[in-house]
């Protein structure tokens, strides 16, 4: 009887615990935990004024512009709803192209632009055949005509 | 004699020892002073790179330092044959590990935590960062030491210890690491260190449930 | 007696699982080579190639199999530890055993094919990112587990250390998984998912699905191969020191 | 009542002994023998409920002791091979702290008696560091003079005593049994428990 | 037996006793390498800051690995009494010290040093920063190995002395992470790291020739 | 020859014991007696060099023994209270080391012999940490067979065996003393020693 009640007790604390470290745990993913902004949370203000952090976003097309006589490159980080404009001087990824998805690393400058050290390249989770993604793409376009109309 | 009054006594016995190997505590203290001041010394003073790497570096020396005195938790007690006495007291085990585990971070680890405003000064932290990081070694360091004790159990009596216990332990250190620098890192860039501050939480809660169970386990194992 | 009319805990000794083993492992190598092969002619010769990436995707038919492995080997090794510490089965303890070097050769491929990815893909061999780091971590998990098992003299005390490293350890397990849905991160969301429909054009898809298998074939047939190997040497261990305490 | 049914220690693959049935009841002693490493330790060990036998169980008052390990461990002292001091401590502290985390209140008066009974009364308060080999053994000695639980497991009580200690001890021991308690032994010195050896276990190694 | 032959056999013996075991040599290194790695964790991956910091980290790693080490030179000899047999061995001990020391060394401290290069190209040191840093390493990690053994014996048992020792010999480290973290960065700002490394040359020459007597009459005090 | 004169023995600022003489000469066997704590393993730490006395002399062949240090050291052969065993070694390892460390050359052979003598020819390759109590000490008693150094210095040699282990080093020592060496010893078990104790020295505590 006795040795019931505490093992009853021992499971109480234990759900308890449980219950209290998922309910800080929930509390801490709605805040950014690994720095990571969107142009638009840029734009608002919400990314540190001071430190190192990330945006991510879509370059923008034609945004992007390289120096005559040095590796510095300039471009846009867009969410379709605000921009960043971005400076890096480095070598870019790859698969880095206007229209593409990126993740840069770095700081704010005072005139509001984004000082990175480091740009990867971000691509989502579909893999398809060129084909594929040319009539994927067909089909969208076909699908915001209709809306559009 | 009730549990309670039985765990005391083990609370007693545990800051009596340390306060009698008075050499210990200094050396682990002394540690963490100097990781933590050989930057500055080494990297050179350059204001702004102190004040970004500070919490980072008083985060790992604090990590480092407390797993420098996790050798002292169980070993000795396995050596002299008083471990096995404390298996049979008369109280559950895992009681028994949480006191032997609160003791070892009164020693070893409040007294870090009680140092890295100072030393946070010394980065130029402002106030308010300091008090964050302060904040976030108060949460994270007993994790460190419940986390730690499973380690330490674990490779009781097994040659190379030392560094054996390094090699468990570091890795489940590495949240730790992360959420804590992260807490001070976040109030330096002027966002809200709480949800790191509520992870680490997170992690001792669970840790304190959990932790000296798997220690209690590890120990009977060792003395199997 | 249980399923098939076959006494199912008589295999739970290692001496009568140890010829029981021995005959699987043939029928899984077999199936390992088979799937294996037919994976690795449809991720080379059939699968097209990536409307983004071209032909380095094809990293994916080793790296997202390997990586799964590496998860899924973990949970199963910290099953056996489990069931090993609540039940006092030696052959638990012997099968987590077997399990780790393998579950730690797979993250290390998951690892390596991860970076070589990254580095045509993001433009880094490496960042720390949740997902690699706690997969980092997962290697570690492995060999701490690999390194007390060796470190310990007693067979006995070995596992049950072993075992309970193990089980502290399952907690980075799901931190792994679901580090792309709670954190933002550079790595990418789950293709494959059971809740929807993979975002994966279908012979990709199969290949990804046929080397998995394969490197789950290929898992049994070593981690039964290993086992064999401990049972046998332990066998000999007790039957050296038996026979060594007779004579004096 | 402590009863053992056919216990089996295996160490490192090794069976040490197997098969070993015995039932300790008040007042006796039974004096477990053997040549040197034949078993006695890992056998007290396994009474102690410190280590698992490889098959058989132990029971006390009808429970196995794995099972109702709290209840055991309140009525049992187990004195391994080595003294179990903690050196930083002194010899006072010493008594102080091993009677109370095993649960038993007493007056500070009764510690002084006790040191006083194994001949450390002068050295109280010195660090048990600087105790002789057979001084260390005889403050593990002293927890007897406070110790009243029933079940009394001692490893090699008389290594490093001197001829009065062996005596004290040996005297000691019969107190207890008259009193009820139970004990259960090694030692290698077989003359000195002639008296009161009421049973013997021979593990043959 | 001439004196030579019975350094060769406690060489043997020490060799013996450290390699027993594969993975201890595997884990030092491990330790080495996972602590290194913490930093960028803590600190954030900045190349920039990496680079400042890593010779600083890089020398705080091997001191903590060695000091982890140093604590089965002496202790575990001590405890179970063979350390009293090698004061009577028919050589002088200093020279017996000595090469205890120097199998520490080999085992401990000379692996750090292989590693390093490969480490501080991860932290983005160039090939010159990385070499000047490795070379540092190679004459810094036996002088810690030689003030460590001091330590070491000094507090072996003794008690009300052991906090005095902690604050002499732990200082001693100081000039050596100082010169041996300045060389590396010396040579990370285009200067000559020349000036360092004689430091470090001239630590170790004195540590070489001093440090096993003071180690071995800290031993004999220790034993008396 | 061992000649101790008028030494004295601090210990604390407490006097252990003091104006201590004798001589030990080639065939004769020392059994140092006294009560726990009296001082006898101080003394043997002495008569080794392991330790100074606070005052008194030690000689050996005529030097004294802190300033002829190695010639005496290759002389002696001092057994502590504890094995002195290197636990990750294995059983012959450390009969190799502790012998080759002691400066004596033998043939493998030699090893082999002094371990069968002991028993322990079977677990020559057994770590040390797996040996009992008992089995650690016969390990020590091992290198005996190999050492032909004059003087002996033991300190509770006698702890921890069974009899036969006893009887065994019991017939070594006189051998030795045949030989023309030298004992010193300490031990509780006095009856052991009846035989061969040539001289007693006491110390009262
Ligand atoms: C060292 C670097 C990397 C590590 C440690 C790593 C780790 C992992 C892990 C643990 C998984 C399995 C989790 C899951 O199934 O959701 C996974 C899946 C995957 N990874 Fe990586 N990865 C790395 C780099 C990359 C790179 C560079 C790419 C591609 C550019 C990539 C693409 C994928 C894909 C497509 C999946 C399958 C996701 C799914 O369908 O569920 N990984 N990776
Ligand atoms: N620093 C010190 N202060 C006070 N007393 C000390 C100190 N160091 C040692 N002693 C005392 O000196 C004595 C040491 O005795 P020693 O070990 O030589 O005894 P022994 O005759 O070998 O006894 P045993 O038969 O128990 O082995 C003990 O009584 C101990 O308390
Ligand atoms: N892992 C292992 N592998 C092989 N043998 C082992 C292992 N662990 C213990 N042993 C053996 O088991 C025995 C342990 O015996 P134990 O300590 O119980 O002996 P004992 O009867 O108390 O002897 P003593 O009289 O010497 O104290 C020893 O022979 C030892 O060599
Ligand atoms: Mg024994
Ligand atoms: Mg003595």
């Amino acid at each position: 009887m006795k040795a019931r009640h505490k093992r009853l007790a021992f499971i109480a604390v234990g759900l308890i615990a449980l219950g209290v470290a998922t309910a800080l745990v929930l509390d801490a993913f709605r805040s950014n935990l690994v720095f990571f902004y969107t142009p638009t949370q840029v734009a608002n203000g919400e990314a540190p004024q001071g430190g190192r952090f990330r945006i991510g976003g879509l370059v923008e097309p034609g945004s992007l512009k390289r120096a005559a006589n040095s590796l510095e490159v300039r471009f846009v980080v867009t969410d379709t709803a605000k921009r960043v404009e971005v400076v890096y001087s480095g070598v870019l990824p790859d698969l880095f192209k206007e229209g593409g998805g990126t993740v840069v690393q770095g700081r704010l400058a005072a005139d509001g632009s984004f000082h990175a050290d480091q740009v990867l390249a971000k691509h989502d989770e579909n893999y398809m055949p060129p084909e594929a993604a040319e009539a994927l793409k067909q089909a969208r376009r076909v699908q915001t005509t209709v809306e559009v109309e | 004699m009730n549990t309670l009054a039985i765990l005391r006594w083990l609370l007693w016995r545990e800051l009596m020892l340390t306060l009698r190997r008075r050499s210990d505590l200094v050396a682990v203290l002394f540690f963490f002073v100097i990781s933590v001041s050989l930057f500055p010394l080494g990297v050179g003073a350059e204001p702004s790179l102190l004040r970004v790497m500070g919490p980072g570096v008083l985060w790992v020396a604090a990590l480092l330092s407390v797993m420098l005195s996790l050798g002292r938790l169980f070993a000795a007690d396995f050596a002299d044959g008083t471990l096995e006495q404390l298996l049979l007291m008369p109280v559950p085990l895992a009681l028994a590990v949480s006191v032997k585990i609160m003791a070892h971070w009164l020693v070893f680890g409040l007294p870090l935590v009680l140092l890295a405003p100072l030393l946070g000064l010394q980065f130029g932290l402002s106030w308010q960062e300091a008090g964050v990081l302060t904040f976030s070694l108060l949460l994270g360091t007993p994790s460190l030491s419940l986390i730690g004790a499973i380690g330490a159990a674990l490779t009781l009596g097994v040659r190379g210890a030392g560094v054996l216990v390094a090699l468990l332990v570091l890795p489940l250190y590495v949240p730790v690491l992360i959420f804590g620098a992260g807490a001070a890192a976040a109030s330096a860039a002027d966002i809200s260190p709480q949800g790191a501050l509520s992870l680490l939480g997170a992690l001792l809660v669970l840790g304190t449930a959990f932790g000296p169970y798997a220690t209690a386990a590890a120990l009977r194992i060792a003395l199997d | 007696m249980g399923l098939f009319g076959i006494n199912w805990y008589r295999y739970a000794a290692p001496q009568a699982f140890y010829p029981l083993a021995g005959k699987m492992i043939p029928w899984f190598a077999a199936i390992a080579v088979t799937l294996g092969i037919s994976g690795l002619y449809i991720s080379l010769c059939i699968a097209p190639t990536d409307f983004q990436q071209g032909e380095v995707y094809r990293i994916i038919f080793v790296h997202v199999p390997a990586a799964w492995m590496s998860m899924f080997i973990y949970l199963v090794m910290a099953g056996w530890a489990g069931i090993g510490l609540a039940l006092n089965a030696r052959l638990s303890f012997m099968m987590a055993q077997a399990l780790a070097p393998t579950g730690a050769m797979f993250t290390l491929l998951a690892l390596v094919t991860g970076s070589l990815w990254g580095r045509p893909t993001w433009g880094t061999w490496w960042v720390w990112d949740a997902r690699l780091t706690s997969e980092l971590i997962l290697l570690f998990l492995y060999i701490g587990f690999m390194a007390l098992q060796s470190a310990i003299e007693d067979p006995r005390r070995a596992d049950r250390a072993g075992a309970v490293l193990a089980l502290v350890g399952v907690v980075n397990v799901p931190i792994i998984y679901f580090s792309v849905e709670w954190w933002n991160t550079l790595h990418q969301g789950a293709s494959i998912g059971l809740t929807r429909a993979p975002a994966m054009a279908a012979p990709m898809l199969w290949g990804v699905l046929l080397m998995a298998l394969a490197f789950w074939a290929y898992t049994i047939v070593v981690a039964l191969m290993r086992v064999r190997c401990v049972i046998a040497e332990r066998a000999r261990e007790a039957h050296w020191l038996n026979e060594m305490r007779e004579s004096t | 009542m402590l009863v053992v049914e056919r216990l089996e220690c295996l160490r490192g693959g090794r069976r040490l002994f197997h098969d070993v049935n015995f039932v300790v009841r008040a007042r006796e002693l039974l004096h477990v023998q053997g040549p040197n490493g034949s078993g006695k330790t890992s056998l007290l060990r396994i009474l102690a409920g410190l280590s698992r036998p490889a098959s058989g169980t132990v029971s006390w008052q009808g429970c196995d002791i794995f099972d109702a390990r709290e209840a055991y461990v309140g009525d049992l002292l187990y004195w391994g091979d080595q003294p179990a001091l903690k050196d930083d401590l002194t010899v006072m502290e010493n008594l102080l702290v091993t009677s109370r985390l095993a649960g038993i209140v007493t007056a500070p008066a009764s510690l002084k008696a006790a040191l006083e009974m194994v001949g450390l009364a002068r050295h109280a308060n010195l660090p048990a560091r600087l105790l002789s080999q057979g001084q260390r053994r005889r403050l593990a000695l002293a927890r007897l003079w406070l110790d009243a639980r029933p079940l009394w497991i001692l490893d090699e009580p008389f290594t490093a005593l001197d001829a009065p200690a062996v005596a004290l001890l040996e005297s000691r021991l019969e107190t207890h049994l008259a009193d009820g308690g139970m004990v259960v032994l090694t030692t290698h010195q077989r003359s000195i428990l002639a008296a009161h050896a009421l049973c013997t276990l021979n593990l043959t190694g």
